[in-house]
């Protein structure tokens, strides 16, 4: 699958403080299909917020985000489409077994995914057996990990991803990022806030948030 | 945008501080005259004696309990199309003001009524849908006050003052509905006294009293609330 | 462990919009399912309450057959109130409600999904299991029939004007309760239509005006509430 | 960022046990600061289901002044019902809870510590706006009194059989309501000896027998619950 | 300060099983003061359960866990006061203040410490300037960071970490190692789960536990 097509998300002089203290001001780049944007800081620096605004879930003060010329409405349908959004919490219903969350989330997206391949994707991140537990029993990598089944199956060209490798293991994190590969080779796009070093054979470009 | 957004608090700030004695000296002065009138100009009553000179406080105040909630709901509207900062602003600010005048219109309808009818409250309708407007104030002020986020509490509350207007109408109906089906409440405080006309020109008096004082009240409030957000609003605006 | 990866779907071309609810419906439905009984509490709440009042008043029947439709529409009420943190507390707490407002479907057409959703959990089984109050306080026939019909039109706008209420306190401290606060003054006109109605069975008068103001209530609610909701949720998630 | 830090603290010789209560009361009073405006939100709630029910039942004073202890009896006990989340399952949510349970003092002082300061947020401010919804349904002088007197006695008793509920349905789906389901049957007698005393005085006999019964539940309750709660704690945290 | 006097740890035989898998069966360790245990392992082969066991707040099936001879009574009062426990979960109190939380933290484990010492630990995890900041506000690394804090005014001979350095800048998991080691130099011990490399200068031991 291609995402060739696809056109570049541009942020354009996007400005937010919180309290006393401004995030960032004026920040201005472009991410082309088929590259990632690693957001780097440290702690409280910013990066979670930017996302979210990028993400349209929170509003800036100041400028404005553009999907290829267009001006990134928040929240407007179609451009929620492309964009998928993992933020500090697994998104997990605790009482949903694994694969009915999985599904679940499918849903919202309109994806359409059929059983084999959800069940292909949660094998693939390691939860095959776990499949119908109750997504509470889950350990905390193993939340994380159903984020990364999603991601495996997603069809959305643009990923937000807040720090999507907390409490995994060595072998989750490899995976996560063959997914990231896979996602970037597809020419899909993706913003990742983290602190590991993200050494893949794609196009990864970095910014740096001011200190706190 | 960000003109719209910041520079009109720091207009209106001046502007309000201006505004605001005029306000107050003619609230002042009315609610002097007005209330010696009701009390030493205005006739007893040939059936109700002189309690019934609680009157001259008790609709007045009534009628801008309800009258506030309908301005600050048009604000709303204001602060959520446009999302203009002072709009929200004046919200809040009526919002103790209008909540006072519904508390007066019920304290003194109580007073009133244990001469009247030897009890301080009975379900009447109109008893009934002010306390009832009283809740709609403390649920505005209470969500306001819960929020710490200013920009949340202006939208919210907005919201919630829209909700609350478009209520305002169905409770007050459906509440005197309700009264009329019950008909065994003996006494209804409808019962006005034939306004004389110098008690009509009373009353008026006191009605214009209470308006300059809303008014200088908000004003004076809008002021704090721009003081409080000063540092955030010069922070977020410009620089 | 490391298996190969799946090959990751095409995105279907057009999105089919109206989805937005049932996907949103589908899943309450699910979570209710799962948390096992949520349907029996709900009743079981309902019959307490209810049976306390005896216990506070006294046992008098004529008093009791008085208050009956009283008794069970403010227990009716208060049963939804309890429930609505369901609504989107739980989907905000865990994260979810995030993705939700995400999703490509109209933030209003899932509210709507929801409301229903929590309707069909706790407004109707409400209503089914009104009429054995109802028994219990000594009412009959035709005051249980209009007490259902009442429940049945008012129940939906219960779950309506609280989901508004439940969406301006997502994340505050002490929601449920100034949840209460900000919703049950709305819950007035509902109160006195449905009470109203079936008062006016028990004095053997016409309810048909009460009930076609409650009818009115839920159409127009159907319409605003869904909007509004979404409206609150997006100020609520900023 | 990277200053020195600071040298750890030795460990107090001695651990005053009893200090647990006082530590666990004044965090959460401190914690009810913080949240704006509890206290009035509990009393709204109050003051707000006791007006609905004239609306549900209509307005004539006999049947009010008749139904008035009742009510007014119900409502605060559903007011408590309420605001029992704030007692453990918010702690519970936010692994403060876990926190408490691993402290030194003895957990049944720290969870009495809890309960008073539940009671000292809901079931006082309760007690002290009884009358003026009393007065609302007529109520006078010495029926005033006894309500006030059958409150002050009866929310603490409340407070501890609700903080017993709210451990054991700690992290269960749809605990609110759950909770409810335990807990409304143990209310049952306060409710009875509660507004029975009140009723009394109405009925101009002496109220002294159900008074002294609600003292009696009182101390039992103080005596045991705080260890039920304690012990039903351990065991959802397990 | 100096925990010499501390009794050894030891682990007899713990066994507990999660469904139908066994994460650990009869585990058998101990650990001197001094010294370091660290839990490595897979997402989801138990670290966090072992925690919970060690902490007395989950039963094991068998075995048990020995302070010094005398068996660990779980929540017994005066075992209780030797160890602190840092969850998975930041456990803050949102709507306090982050000084009103650290306080009520300290004064439930019965530490007593002044104003000075408490500003100055928070100073010196970077959140100085925050100190006044409600919790809720706090990034997600922030919230950890106020843990941090906790350690560094803990007076308690035994720590029970699990994944502390999640969310945690690499300026943070600095820190950390650097709290870990003075607390061990000062004869302290702990139990730390984790997926980072431990290198600190202080003897430190690790177990795998069975793969997930
Ligand atoms: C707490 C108790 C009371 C409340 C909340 C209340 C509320 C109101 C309200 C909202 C109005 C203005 C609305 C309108 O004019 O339609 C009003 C007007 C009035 N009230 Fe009251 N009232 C109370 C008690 C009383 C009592 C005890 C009396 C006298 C026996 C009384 C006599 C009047 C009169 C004469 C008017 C003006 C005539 C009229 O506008 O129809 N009220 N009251
Ligand atoms: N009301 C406020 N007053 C002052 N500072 C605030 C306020 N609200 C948020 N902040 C600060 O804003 C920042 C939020 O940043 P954000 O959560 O995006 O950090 P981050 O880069 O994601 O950090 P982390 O790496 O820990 O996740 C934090 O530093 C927080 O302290
Ligand atoms: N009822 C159950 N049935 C089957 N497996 C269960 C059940 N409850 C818990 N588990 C499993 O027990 C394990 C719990 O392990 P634990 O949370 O200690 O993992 P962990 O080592 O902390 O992992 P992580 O590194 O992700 O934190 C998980 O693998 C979980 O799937
Ligand atoms: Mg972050
Ligand atoms: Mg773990």
């Amino acid at each position: 699958m291609t995402h060739s097509s696809l056109p570049s998300l541009s942020v354009r002089g996007l400005t937010l403080s919180r309290g006393p203290r401004r995030l960032f001001a004026d920040l201005k780049w472009d991410l082309d299909a088929g590259s990632a944007m690693v957001l780097r800081g440290p702690n409280g620096c910013g990066k979670t917020t930017l996302l979210r605004v990028i993400a349209g879930l929170t509003r800036p003060e100041s400028g404005e985000v553009r999907l290829g010329g267009a001006p990134w409405k928040a929240l407007n349908a179609e451009q929620r489409r492309n964009c998928l959004y993992l933020g500090h919490s697994a998104a997990l219903k605790e009482e949903l077994s694994v694969d009915a969350n999985l599904s679940c989330a499918l849903d919202c997206d309109a994806e359409s995914v059929d059983a084999d391949a959800l069940a292909a994707a949660l094998a693939a991140v390691g939860l095959g057996e776990r499949r119908h537990l109750e997504a509470r029993r889950l350990s905390q990598g193993q939340k994380r990990r159903v984020g990364l089944a999603r991601l495996a199956l997603s069809a959305k060209p643009m990923w937000l991803l807040d720090e999507p490798t907390n409490a995994l293991d060595a072998e989750g994190v490899a995976l996560f990022l063959r997914l990231v590969e896979r996602h970037l080779g597809a020419g899909g796009m993706a913003c990742i806030a983290t602190h590991l070093p993200m050494d893949i054979g794609a196009p990864v470009r970095e910014i740096r948030l001011g200190s706190a | 945008m960000k003109i719209y957004r910041y520079a009109s608090p720091t207009l209106f700030y001046p502007l309000a501080g201006a505004l605001w004695p005029w306000f107050a000296g003619f609230a002042a002065i009315l609610g002097a005259v007005g209330l010696y009138m009701s009390f030493f100009v205005a006739p007893t009553d040939f059936q109700q004696g002189e309690v019934y000179r609680i009157i001259f406080i008790h609709v007045p105040s009534a009628w801008m309990g309800m009258f506030i909630y309908l301005v600050m709901a048009f604000y709303g509207v204001l602060a959520l199309s446009f999302n203009t900062r002072i709009s929200a602003m004046m919200m809040h600010a009526l919002a103790p003001t209008g909540a006072m005048f519904t508390f007066i219109a019920l304290l003194t309808g109580a007073l009133w009524g244990r001469p009247t009818w030897g009890t301080y409250w009975i379900w009447d309708a109109r008893m009934t849908s002010t306390l009832i407007l009283l809740f709609l104030y403390l649920g505005f002020m209470a969500l306001t006050h819960a929020i710490d986020d200013t920009r949340r509490a202006d939208r919210a509350g907005a919201l919630l003052a829209i909700v609350g207007s478009v209520n305002i109408p169905i409770i007050y109906f459906s509440v005197k509905w309700w009264n009329s089906l019950h008909q065994s409440t003996s006494v209804s405080p409808g019962t006005a006294p034939k306004m004389a006309q110098i008690m009509l020109i009373t009353m008026l008096v006191m009605v214009f009293a209470c308006w300059a004082y809303s008014i200088a009240m908000a004003l004076v409030r809008v002021r704090a609330l721009i003081r409080e957000r000063e540092a955030g609003a010069v922070l977020e605006g410009t620089q | 462990m490391n298996a190969v990866l799946p090959v990751a779907i095409l995105p279907n071309a057009e999105l089919v919009v109206e989805r937005g609810a049932w996907v949103a419906l589908k899943r309450d439905l699910k979570i209710s399912m799962a948390g096992k009984g949520e349907l029996a509490q709900a009743l079981a709440f309902l019959v307490i309450v209810a049976s306390l009042f005896p216990l506070a008043v006294g046992p008098e029947t004529m008093l009791l057959k008085r208050i009956a439709a009283g008794v069970v529409w403010v227990a009716a009420l208060l049963a939804v109130l309890l429930t609505l943190p369901r609504l989107f507390a739980s989907d905000y707490a865990d994260g979810t409600l995030e993705q939700l407002l995400l999703s490509p479907y109209p933030l209003p057409l899932i509210v709507a999904g929801k409301i229903l959703g929590h309707w069909l959990t706790t407004g109707l089984p409400l209503t089914l299991v009104a009429p054995l109050l109802g028994v219990q306080y000594g009412l009959e026939g035709a005051e249980l029939a209009i007490l259902m019909l009442g429940l049945l039109l008012g129940t939906p706008v219960l779950s309506m004007i609280g989901a508004i209420g439940a969406a301006l306190t997502l994340g505050l401290r002490g929601a449920s309760i100034l949840m209460a606060l900000l919703v049950l003054p709305l819950y007035v006109p509902v109160l006195i239509f449905g009470a109203g109605a079936a008062g006016q069975v028990q004095a053997a008068m016409d309810p048909t005006a009460n009930l076609s103001l409650l009818g009115a209530c839920l159409l127009f609610g159907a319409l605003a509430a869904p909007f509004a909701a979404a409206a609150a949720l997006k100020i609520s998630l900023d």
